[in-house]
C-alpha cells in the first residue's frame, strides 16, 4: 500500500460516457471514507456534441486528502480518458509523470480521427512522459456482463462503472458504498443492476489481477472536525438554505424561476420539497418569474427568484420596483461566463457591478455572495434574513463553480440557527389630521429604517403601493422634489446602515503581513491555497474574504489602511477592486482572468507572489 | 370569493381617499363606479381585495379603490398577480390593465396567465389608444391610425383581443363597454364568479386621445343594431325587432343574417359552456373592428382546474405523504457520513 | 425570394462547414434535411438568405446553413428578424425557434411579428420539452407532464401553437412533423411563398428529453388514421380508407364523423383562403394534443399588405412628396433668425 | 422703456390651460427678437390630475437675455399664475418684490379650496412682498371674443393667448411672430384664428391701456455670434442629429423604440422624417424595439433605439447581445426621475452607472453625454460615428431637462460637418487552414480592433454570429478558455481606444484655480452659470465639463491632477464621482442633488464655494 497525502483525479470521456455518474460515485465513497475533499465538474456546454469530438467532452476532477483543502485542484495526478478526445481535451492539464489510464478500444481510427489526431497518440512519447496503462474497458466491460445476457451495445454503457472500479481498487476505495448506490438507484430496472455492479468489480477485479498497477494507493481519512456530513454541491445547499429560511422564518416561500444554465438545479432541487411549503412555479420567463416572486412577497411569503446573467438583465426592471416597493425579495444569481449567452457551463465573477447598479436610478441593493458550495446553504439563509428584516430585495450571487462543485460539509445543528423573524404589520401606527387612527405604510423603523410588512388580509391596513415615487410615512404618490431626495436617501441609508450588523471582517494574518489578499465568492477556496502555499514558503500574507459586497463590513476601510498592499484576484476585469478603490481610494493590484475557469491555485501563487 | 360573514358595505367604502385623475370625460370612471358599485353586492371584504395593475390611465385604477392594491410596472401585472394568488388562495385578485399594458409590452404574461388559468379577474381597458403617454396608437387601434407615433397611418392588423384569449386557452372571456353600468357590472359578476383567469374586455373611450372610438356602435341609436348581446342557452339575434341573428354557413362558420332569411334551427344557439372554444372564437369574428354589429356579453365559460388550488394541493398532498418538512432529514438525506 | 437568376445550387451548397451538433436521433436532424434540400428547389440565392434563431436546441439552426445567420438571444428572434426584414426587403428571412422560445419567453414578440405580418417564415420546432436545458417542461407540454422542475405533474394547459396563431390574426399557418420529409417541404415551400408572416410548426421528436411525444399519431400504422391532411378546396376526409371525416355540426362548429354516418354536402370543404380563421381555428380545435386524429397542412393562407412594403411604400411616398431629405431645410423648418 | 438686461418669466396653470403654448410662443418672439434664451417646460405627471388641483399644474418657464445664459434662471421676476393652485405651486420660487400677475377670475372658493387654501391669498400680505397685479382674465378674454359669436365656454380657452398678450406687451416683445403663428397654426379652425388673435390683442390692449403696469420694458438682443438660428428642444435637436447622422452616412437608418416618457418625442419627430429614408417601428415593447434595431444593424442600417430608464433595464441583455455580435448600434436613455416608474416627467443623472455596468459579463459600451439642448443634435452624431467606426453599441444619455428645454440654436453649417465613413466587407479577408480564400468576421482592424460589418447579400460572405462566445477571426463558436479572455480583453480594449480619438478636454480656467469643477450632462448650464458668478465675485475656480463618460478622454487624469480639489455637481448620488474616484483615486467632492430639478444656480454657486 502506497500512502498518498492527497491525489487529483481527472474522469474524462463523452458527454454520454457517464463520466460525471463516475466521478460522483468516487467522490461519495471518498467522503464517507473520511477524506477531505473538492471537486469540479467541467460540462461541455449545453448541448450535445456529436460523440467523440471535442467539444463533447465531460470531466469530473476531484480531489481527495488525508487533510484541510480547499480546491479540486490544479493539475491532476491521474487521468481517465475514455477516448481519445477526452485525452487530447485533458492531458495539457496533467502533471509531468502523472497517471494516465485510457480505453484503448476507442483509440481506432474513426475516433483518432474525430478528436483530430492524425496519428495514435499512445503510440508516439506518451509513455516516456506518462504512467501510460492502456486497458480495453470496452471489451472487458463486455465481457464481464455476458452472464447477463445484456446486448453488447447496452452492456457497453457500464465501462463508466469499470472505470470506476478499476480507480476504486487504485486508491482502496471501500466497494459497499457504489454497490449499494448502484442497488438503489436502479431499483426500478434489476437488468441495470446487475449490468452495472458487475462491470464495477470487473473493473476493482482487473485492477487487482492484471498486475499491471502496482500496490494499491491509500489516501488516509482526513482529521476533520467532528460530526455528521454530507457531501453538497453549491446549488443542492442553496436550495436546502432557503427551505431552511423559510422553515427558520416559519412563512410559506414561492419561488418563481424560469430555467437557464446553471441555475435550473435549484428550481428542480425546490420543487420536491413542496412539503415544506413551498411552492414553485415555471414561469413564461425571466420577467414573470420575478414578477410572481414579488406578487408572493406582497402577499406575505417569501419570495425568490433564481438565475443567471441573461435572466438578471431582464429582471432589473421589475427589482427596480421592488426597491421602490420595500418588499423583501431574494434574487439569486449563479454567474456564468458572459458577456449576452458567453459561456453557458462555464464560470465567472463578472456580474458583480450589475448586481450594484444594473438598474436606471438610484435603486440600492444588498448585495450577498458565497464562497465555497456549503456556504451557499449560509448565504440564502443570510439572504432572506436581511430581505425579510429589512424589506428590500436582496441579490445573492453563486457560480457555475460553486453550483455543481462540492465538498464534504459538516452538516449544522438546525436548533442552533437564529430563527429569522417575520413580523406583519397588525394595526394603525399612525394618526391623520383629524387624529383618527391610519395606517402608514411608509412609516420606518427608526433602527433599521424598514417600512411595515403589510400583506392584504387585515382589516383597516389597505393601502396602495407602487413603482412611482411615494411620500414618505403615507406612500401616497407625491411628485415634491424634497420628498423625493428624502425618499432616495432614506432607501440608500436603509442599505447602508445593513453594515451595522454585519460582523468585523475576519482577517487571517498570522505573521502582521504588509500585504492582503482580498476576495470574494468562489475564489475563496483557491486563494486560501495559494496562500498556504505562500506561507509554506515563508512569504508573510494576510488574508481576508468578503461576504457582504453592498454594504461592505464597516470595519473594510480600516483592515485595509492596515496593509501598504492589498491585492484583489478576481474571475473578472476587476470588480471589486472597482468598488475599493471608488469607496477607501485605495491603490488596489487586480489578478484578474476571465476565462471561465476557476484559478488555478499555482497561477495565482505566482500572481500574488510579486506584491510580498 | 364570497365570504357569506362579510359585513354589508356600500359603494364608499370601497372608495379611497385619493382624488381621481383621469381626465374629465374619460370611460375610466365609469367603468370605476360600476366595480365600486358591484363590489358592495359580492359580499366580499376589502381586506381580502387586491387590484394589482400595471402602467397607463387603466392602470390608476387601484389608487382609487379603497382596498389592497398595487400599481405596478407596465405590463407585468398578470405575473404579479398569479405570484399573490397562488400564495394567498384567500384574496380576491383583480388586474386593471390596458390595450397597451395587457396586449403591446404585457402580451406574453396575459397569454400565460390566461392558459395557467390561475384565479384572477383581469379587466382590460380597451380604448385603442396608449392614453397615459399622450396618444400613440395601441395594439387594438385600427390599421391606419393616425397618430402621434405614426403620421401616415398605422400599418398592423390589430389583436382583436377576445379571439386573442381564445387562442391562448382562456376559460372565461367577456366582453362589456363603459356606456352600460349595468352590462359592466354583470360581466364583472361573472367574471369574479368564475375559478380561474377570468378576461373582461371593455371598450372603454379616451375622450382626449381617441374619442368616439366606439361610436359607430355605442351611439345611442346605434346600439340595437350593433351590439349583439350573447346570453347562454339563446339564439343569437339581435336589432331593435330581433331583425338579424347569427346563423350557420354550412361550412363550419356563422354570418350575420336576417332573420327572416333564416330558418329558427338554423340560428346559433349560445353556448357559453361549450369545452370547444370554437364557437366562441367564431362569434368573436363577427365583426373585424367595433364598426359593425359586435358581440357583447360572455363568449367562454368553462369549468377548468384551477393553476393556484392546484399548486396547493400538491403542497398538501406533498405533506399528507412525507410530513410537513424536517430539515434535519432533509439535510441528511444525501450520503452522510460521521466523523467521530 | 424566388430569383429567376439565382444559380444553380445543391443542397451541399447550403450546408455550412460546422459539425451538427445535436443528439444522435434528435427530429431536428431531418427537419435541416429538409430545408437543405428544399432551398436548391426554391431558387433562391445563399448571399440574400438569412436564418435567425433565438436559443435553444432548435435554435442552433442557423450555424448549420450556409447562409448568413445570427444565433440571438431567447426568445427575441421574431423581433431582430423584423427590423432585418423591414430595412432589407431584398433578403429571404428564416426563423428557427422550439416551442419554449417562441412560446413561453418570446411569445409576445411572435404574436405581434404574426399580427404585424411581416414577412418572416417562422419555423416552431415543436418538442413538447425544454431540450437544451434538459428536460423541463414547455408551454406546449401535456398537462401532468413530469419534468424535472414538475417532480409532481404540471399543471398548466398547453397552447395549441396553430390556434394562438389564430388568434393573433397570422396571414399563414402550417403544421407538418418531422418524420415526413416531403411534407415539410411543402410546407416550407409554401410558407416561404407566402408574402407575410408565416408559421409552421413542426411536430419534432427529442428523442433524449421527450422520446415518443407524437407517437400516437406518427408512429408507421396510427399515422392514416391519425394525421387529417388539409387540403384546400377539398372535402376533409381521413383514414386508410377514407372512412373518417371533419363535418359540421350544425351549431357554427365541426366535429370528427365516420364518413357513413355523413351526407357529402356536410362534410367540411377545407377553405384555407377563408378571410375569416373561424374555420381554420375549429380545425386546430379538433385534437387536444398530438394523440387523437390531428390536422396537418395549411390551415390558414390569405392575403394581406405585408408590413416592410408597406413601411417601404411610406418611405417612398414621403420621397416622391417632399423630395429625399434636405437637411439644411429640415434644421431650418422651425422659426428661424438670423443675428448679424 | 424700462431696460432689463434679462428678465426670468413663469407662465403657470392647469394643465388644460395651455401655459406650454404660451410659454413656447414668448420664447419663440424672444428668440426671433434676438435675445439670448433658456427654457424650462415643467410638466406634472404624466396624467391629468383634476383640474385646479396643485398636482394639475402646468409651468413653463423662460430666462431671456442680452447676453449670453445659460441656464433658466433660478428664481422667476415674473409669474404669472391662472389660477390659486397654479399660484401656490410656484410662488415659493418667486424672488422677493417679484411682478405677480394672476387670473382673479379664478379665484372663487371652489378653486381656492381645490388648491388647498383656506383662505384667498390675494387677500393677504402677497401685495407687500410682490408686485401683484389682478385681472380678470377670464372676463376679459370671453369679452374682446364676443364679436366672433363663441360661446364663453370655448372663448374662456383662450386664456393663455390673453396672458402671452399682456407679458408681450410688458417686455415689448414683436406681436407679428405671434400672430402670424396663430394664423397657420389654426389654419383648419379660421374660428380658432380669429377668437385666438383677439385675446392676444385684447392682452396687448390691456397692458398699453390699464395704466396699471407702468411703463413697458425691454430686454434688448443678445450679442450673439452671427449667424442663422433656430430655437430647438433637446428631443428635437436629437432627432435631428440622427436624421443628420444618417445622411452624414449616406445609409438608411431605422429607429426602433416603445413610447415612453420623456423619450417618446423622438420617436414622434423622427417618425415624419421618412423622406429621409427613415423608418421607425413602434415595437410591442422596449425589447423588440432594441432587437429590431439590431436586425437592421446586422443588415447594414443604422439601429437606433431611444427610451428612459425602465426601457433601459429592459434592453439590457439586447444590448449584451449587440456587444457579442459587434454591431454598430446607438441606444438613447432619456434619463428621468427614478428608481422604477419613479418620477417619470422629472428629471435626474442616475443612469450613469446603469450605461457602463448595468448588463451581466463584462460587457463594455462606449456612453456619450449631452449637455445642452442643441449638444443633443452633436452628440447624435457623435453617438453614430463612434458606433459605425468601432461596431459597437454605443450608449447616449440625455435627461427630461435637456429633452424638454429649449435655447437658441445657432445652426451649423450642414457641409461642414464630417461625413461618417461606413464600409461594409467586400470580399474574403483570410484564407483557411488549405490556402483557400475566406471570411473571417471577426477579424480585426489593427487600429480599432473593429471588425467587419457585412451585411447579408454578398456572395461568398455568409457567415453567423451569436451571443456564445466566438473565436476570434473565424467568429465561430469556442469555449476555449483562452480564446474568451482574449476575446473579453479585445473587447474591452477596443472601447478603451476610442480615448485616442476623443479631443483633450477644454478646461476653462482663468486664472489657475485650485479647485475644479467637473460636471457631465445637463449641469453644464446650472455649473457654467454658478462658475460665472464665483468669478464676478473673484473667486478662482476651474471648470469642465464631460461629453464622453466611457471611455474617458485620454488627459482626464493629468488635467485633475493639476487640481488640488475636484469637485463634482451631479443630479444624483454621486455617480461620475464614483467612477473618477475608482479610476484616478482622486478624493473627488461630490455636489449632489436628487430631487427631480435642475440645480439651481445660487444653491450650485453656495455648494462650490466652500471648497475653493
Ligand atoms: C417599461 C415601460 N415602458 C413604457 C412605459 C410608458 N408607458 C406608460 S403607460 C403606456 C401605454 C399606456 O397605454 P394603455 O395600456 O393602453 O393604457 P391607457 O393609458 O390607454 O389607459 C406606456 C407606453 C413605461 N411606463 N414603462
Ligand atoms: C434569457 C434566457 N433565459 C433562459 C435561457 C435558458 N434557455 C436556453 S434554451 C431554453 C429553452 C429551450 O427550449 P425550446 O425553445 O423548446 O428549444 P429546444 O431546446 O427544445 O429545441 C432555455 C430556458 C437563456 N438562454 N436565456
Ligand atoms: S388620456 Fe384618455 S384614457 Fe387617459 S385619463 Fe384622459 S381620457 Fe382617460
Ligand atoms: S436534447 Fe432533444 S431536442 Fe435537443 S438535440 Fe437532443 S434530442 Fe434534440
Ligand atoms: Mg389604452
Ligand atoms: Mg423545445
Amino acid at each position: 500500500m502506497i500512502e498518498d497525502s492527497s491525489v487529483v483525479i481527472r474522469f474524462a470521456g463523452d458527454s454520454g460516457d457517464g463520466m460525471q455518474v463516475a466521478g460522483d460515485r468516487f467522490t461519495n465513497s471518498s467522503a464517507i471514507f473520511g477524506n477531505d475533499l473538492s471537486t469540479f465538474p467541467d460540462f461541455p456546454a449545453e448541448i450535445r456534441a456529436p460523440a467523440g469530438t471535442l467539444p463533447g467532452v465531460s470531466a469530473f476532477q476531484v480531489h481527495i486528502s488525508d487533510h484541510d483543502i480547499v480546491t479540486p485542484g490544479d493539475a491532476p495526478d491521474v487521468l481517465v480518458a475514455m477516448n481519445p478526445a477526452a485525452l487530447r481535451a485533458n492531458l495539457g492539464l496533467l502533471r509531468p509523470g502523472a497517471t494516465l489510464i485510457v480505453n484503448s478500444d476507442a483509440f481506432d481510427e474513426r475516433n483518432l480521427a474525430k478528436a483530430g489526431y492524425s496519428e495514435n497518440p499512445l503510440e508516439g512519447d506518451l509513455r516516456d512522459r506518462f504512467q501510460l496503462f492502456e486497458v480495453p474497458m470496452t471489451t472487458l466491460t463486455i465481457e464481464a456482463t455476458k452472464p447477463t445476457g445484456a446486448k453488447p451495445r447496452d452492456a457497453e454503457r457500464s465501462k463508466n462503472f469499470f472505470a470506476l472500479g478499476l480507480i476504486s481498487w487504485m486508491y482502496s476505495r471501500p466497494l459497499g458504498t457504489t454497490l449499494e448506490w448502484i442497488e438503489s438507484k436502479f431499483k426500478a430496472k434489476p437488468a441495470l443492476v446487475q449490468v452495472n455492479s458487475l462491470a464495477f468489480k470487473a473493473g476493482v477485479n482487473f485492477g487487482e489481477t492484471a498486475e499491471l498497477f502496482g500496490s494499491p494507493h491509500s489516501v488516509k481519512p482526513a482529521k476533520l472536525p467532528k460530526g455528521k456530513y454530507t457531501s453538497v454541491t453549491g446549488n443542492t445547499a442553496l436550495a436546502w438554505g432557503l427551505v431552511a429560511a423559510s422553515k427558520l422564518a416559519n412563512t410559506p416561500m414561492l419561488l418563481g424561476s424560469y430555467p437557464i444554465t446553471p441555475a435550473s438545479d435549484i428550481l428542480h432541487e425546490l420543487s420536491k420539497h413542496k412539503n415544506f411549503g413551498i411552492a414553485t412555479i415555471q414561469a413564461e420567463d425571466e420577467i414573470a418569474g420575478i414578477g410572481t416572486a414579488i406578487g408572493a412577497a406582497f402577499g406575505g411569503h417569501i419570495g425568490v427568484t433564481t438565475t443567471s446573467g441573461p435572466g438578471m438583465d431582464l429582471k432589473s426592471e421589475a427589482m427596480g420596483l421592488a426597491v421602490n416597493l420595500e418588499l423583501p425579495l431574494i434574487i439569486i444569481d449563479i454567474q456564468r461566463g458572459g458577456p449576452s449567452t458567453g459561456l453557458p457551463t462555464k464560470s465567472e465573477q463578472s456580474d458583480l457591478l450589475m448586481a450594484l447598479y444594473g438598474r436606471h436610478g438610484e435603486s440600492p441593493v444588498p448585495v450577498i455572495a458565497a464562497s465555497s458550495p456549503s456556504d451557499c446553504f449560509n448565504c440564502a439563509i443570510e439572504a432572506v434574513r436581511i430581505a425579510v428584516t429589512c424589506r428590500t430585495p436582496v441579490i445573492l450571487l453563486s457560480d457555475g463553480y460553486l453550483a455543481n462543485g462540492s465538498e464534504p460539509w459538516l452538516l449544522p445543528q438546525v436548533d442552533s440557527i437564529p430563527a429569522i423573524k417575520v413580523e406583519y404589520a397588525s394595526g394603525h401606527n399612525g394618526t391623520d389630521a383629524n387624529g383618527e387612527p391610519i395606517f402608514l405604510p411608509y412609516l420606518r423603523d427608526e433602527e433599521t429604517l424598514a417600512r411595515p410588512w403589510a400583506p392584504p388580509g387585515v382589516p383597516g391596513l389597505e393601502h396602495r403601493i407602487g413603482g412611482l415615487e411615494k411620500e414618505n410615512e403615507t406612500g401616497n404618490v407625491s411628485y415634491d422634489p424634497a420628498n423625493h431626495e428624502l425618499m432616495v436617501r432614506l432607501r440608500a441609508e436603509k442599505v447602508e446602515r445593513l453594515a451595522r450588523d454585519i460582523p468585523p471582517i475576519e482577517v487571517n494574518d498570522p505573521d502582521e503581513a504588509s500585504a492582503l489578499v482580498l476576495g470574494w465568492g468562489s475564489t475563496y477556496g483557491a486563494i486560501t491555497a495559494a496562500v498556504r502555499r505562500l506561507r509554506a514558503q515563508g512569504r508573510s500574507v494576510a488574508q481576508a474574504h468578503l461576504r457582504h459586497l453592498n454594504p461592505f463590513p464597516a470595519d473594510l476601510g480600516k483592515v485595509l489602511g492596515n496593509y501598504e498592499k492589498v491585492v484583489i484576484p478576481e474571475m473578472n476585469l476587476g470588480q471589486l477592486s472597482k468598488l475599493i478603490r471608488a469607496e477607501y481610494l485605495v491603490d488596489a493590484i487586480g489578478i484578474n482572468q476571465v476565462n471561465g475557469q476557476p484559478f488555478k491555485v499555482h497561477a495565482l501563487e505566482s500572481a500574488i507572489e510579486p506584491h510580498l | 370569493m364570497t365570504d357569506l360573514l362579510a359585513p354589508p358595505t356600500t359603494r364608499k367604502d370601497w372608495t379611497s381617499d385619493q382624488e381621481v385623475r383621469w381626465c374629465p370625460g374619460c370611460g375610466d370612471y365609469s367603468i370605476l363606479a360600476a366595480v365600486q358599485m358591484l363590489l358592495p353586492d359580492l359580499g366580499v371584504r376589502r381586506e381580502n381585495t387586491v387590484f394589482v395593475s400595471g402602467i397607463g390611465c387603466a392602470a390608476r385604477f387601484p389608487y382609487y379603490m379603497n382596498t389592497y392594491g398595487m400599481h405596478s410596472i407596465h405590463g407585468r401585472a398578470p405575473a404579479i398577480a398569479t405570484g399573490l394568488a397562488v400564495s394567498r388562495p384567500d384574496l380576491d385578485v383583480w388586474v386593471v390593465s390596458g390595450d397597451g399594458d395587457a396586449l403591446s409590452i404585457g402580451g406574453n404574461h396575459l397569454i400565460h396567465a390566461l392558459r395557467r388559468n390561475v384565479n384572477i379577474t383581469i379587466l382590460l381597458f380597451n380604448n385603442q389608444i396608449y392614453g397615459l403617454t399622450k396618444g400613440q396608437y395601441s395594439p387594438t387601434s385600427e390599421s391606419g391610425k393616425i397618430t402621434k407615433s405614426t403620421p401616415f397611418g398605422s400599418l398592423e392588423t390589430p389583436f382583436n383581443p377576445v379571439s386573442l384569449a381564445l387562442g391562448a386557452e382562456c376559460t372565461f372571456v367577456a366582453r362589456t363597454h363603459d356606456m352600460d353600468r349595468k352590462h359592466m357590472m354583470e360581466m364583472f359578476r361573472r367574471a369574479h364568479e368564475h375559478q380561474g383567469a377570468s378576461l373582461v374586455e371593455i371598450y372603454q373611450n379616451c375622450n382626449v386621445f381617441n374619442d368616439g372610438a366606439f361610436e359607430d356602435i355605442l351611439a345611442k341609436d346605434a346600439r340595437a343594431d350593433n351590439l349583439i348581446s350573447l346570453e347562454h342557452g339563446q339564439p343569437i339575434k339581435f336589432g331593435a325587432d330581433s331583425q338579424l341573428c347569427v346563423a350557420h354557413d354550412g361550412n363550419g362558420g356563422v354570418r350575420i343574417a336576417n332573420s327572416v332569411d333564416v330558418e329558427d334551427a338554423e340560428v346559433i344557439v349560445h353556448d357559453e359552456k361549450a369545452q370547444n372554444p370554437a364557437l366562441a372564437f367564431a362569434l368573436s369574428r363577427l365583426a373585424s373592428g367595433p364598426h359593425t354589429p359586435t358581440p357583447i356579453g360572455v363568449f367562454r365559460s368553462v369549468e377548468m382546474p384551477e393553476y393556484g388550488s392546484q399548486v396547493q394541493a400538491q403542497i398538501d398532498h406533498a405533506k399528507s405523504q412525507k410530513g410537513s418538512g424536517d430539515l434535519e432529514a432533509l439535510l441528511s438525506s444525501g450520503p452522510t457520513w460521521t466523523v467521530e
